[in-house]
């Protein structure tokens, strides 16, 4: 499985910050259509351009496999201060 | 220094603590951000961050900040959720030993806080909440170090 | 508002009054010159102004500023006499709408205040008291807001 | 009367920070030549360039006609901060 956590606008948007995802995906466009599958204006939305995805806490860019139980995040435009 | 904080804190007493015993450093230059009232109530807005996460990102910029600005010392405080109008939302403090240094690596943090720092943000006003991405204005500002 | 003082004074405690009650200003920049221990023994360096004189040259400055850069309020408290190490010699306060015009009117305020105001200062340093010119950078500083 | 003030490095030449100068100079520039006679050093420093006069707490450029009891400042190179 892998775990998936939203931040801002986008946990509006799914109703959940945190959910898990079965069975666990090969690699993060996996990971993404499942989303989608499961909600497609979220599977729009975390593949918007200006949102960043994290692995086990490390920002990626691209495709990249997902070892079981990775952590995913997806990080809509920050905006601090 | 990074904190993260969910309650107020007062902008001139960390100033205060930050300037005591200093007799190396010649410039402190600081900025603070506060909430404007935005007309949303009692929450001018609210911040979410990414506990742990959020922290390292920062630190990779303050570190990062440190060297390329030879600064002696630096602070930064940032809230995280509701924050009333007229509360502070961050405080940027730098210690260098000139104040060219000091003013430019707190400039340079504020960029990257505004638009390259975990945090999202959603402010009250009258038609009720809504989240805010940096402004245009806010990402040449940043682009201006890269 | 310009105050000149003969006594130390804390930047923290200004800050944390300028910030007080304050919801129309989102961005407050500031500058603390301190005095850096130069070798001199008790005394890092003296002050000398033209008491009238130059607090009506600062203010003049200081609204020529306030128009500029679409200021909301702003501080200038400089000492006078004698400054020991780590003793703040001056504070710059700026409020403003936004953080572009706080940090440049804090900077251009510093830059006239080192070389276009009238203070003479005398550094303490080991081989005894010297006055002090302004650098060729502080010069070219100021002139960047020509 | 003129009356003089001197400020910085100028006052520790002279050795003063206040004196009067009478008779009474008609111009600035016979001003300086009254106080160069009494004082060859201080009448090179405050023609020294970067020294400006205020003449009744103006600043002034150039040479100017003195009333009668004029408070003349010469100020050297400012530094504040």
């Amino acid at each position: 499985m892998a775990r998936v956590l939203l931040f801002g606008p986008l946990s509006d948007l799914a109703g959940w910050r945190e959910r898990t995802f079965a069975p666990a995906p090969a690699t993060l466009s996996q990971l993404k259509a499942m989303i989608a599958r499961a909600d497609r204006a979220l599977g729009a939305a975390i593949d918007a351009p200006g949102v960043r995805a994290a692995v086990d806490r490390e920002l990626v860019a691209g495709d990249i496999g997902l070892a079981d139980g990775a952590e995913v995040a997806f990080l809509p435009p920050m905006s601090g201060g | 220094m990074i904190r993260l904080t969910e309650l107020p804190f007062d902008p001139g007493a960390e100033l205060t603590r930050f300037c005591a015993g200093r007799t190396a450093s010649g410039a402190i230059a600081s900025f603070v951000g506060l909430a404007r009232d935005a007309g949303g109530g009692a929450t001018a807005l609210e911040l979410e961050a990414w506990p742990g996460f959020t922290e390292a990102r920062i630190g990779a910029i303050a570190e990062a900040a440190r060297v390329r600005f030879a600064l002696h010392d630096l602070v930064i405080v940032h809230r995280t959720g509701a924050v009333a109008p007229g509360e502070a939302i961050v405080l940027v403090l730098t210690a260098a030993a000139h104040r060219r240094e000091a003013f430019e690596a707190c400039d340079h943090l504020m960029d990257y806080l505004k638009s390259r720092a975990p945090f999202w943000k959603k402010e009250h006003g009258p038609a009720g909440p809504r989240w805010v991405e940096p402004t245009a204005r806010d990402l040449t500002d940043a682009a201006r170090w890269d």
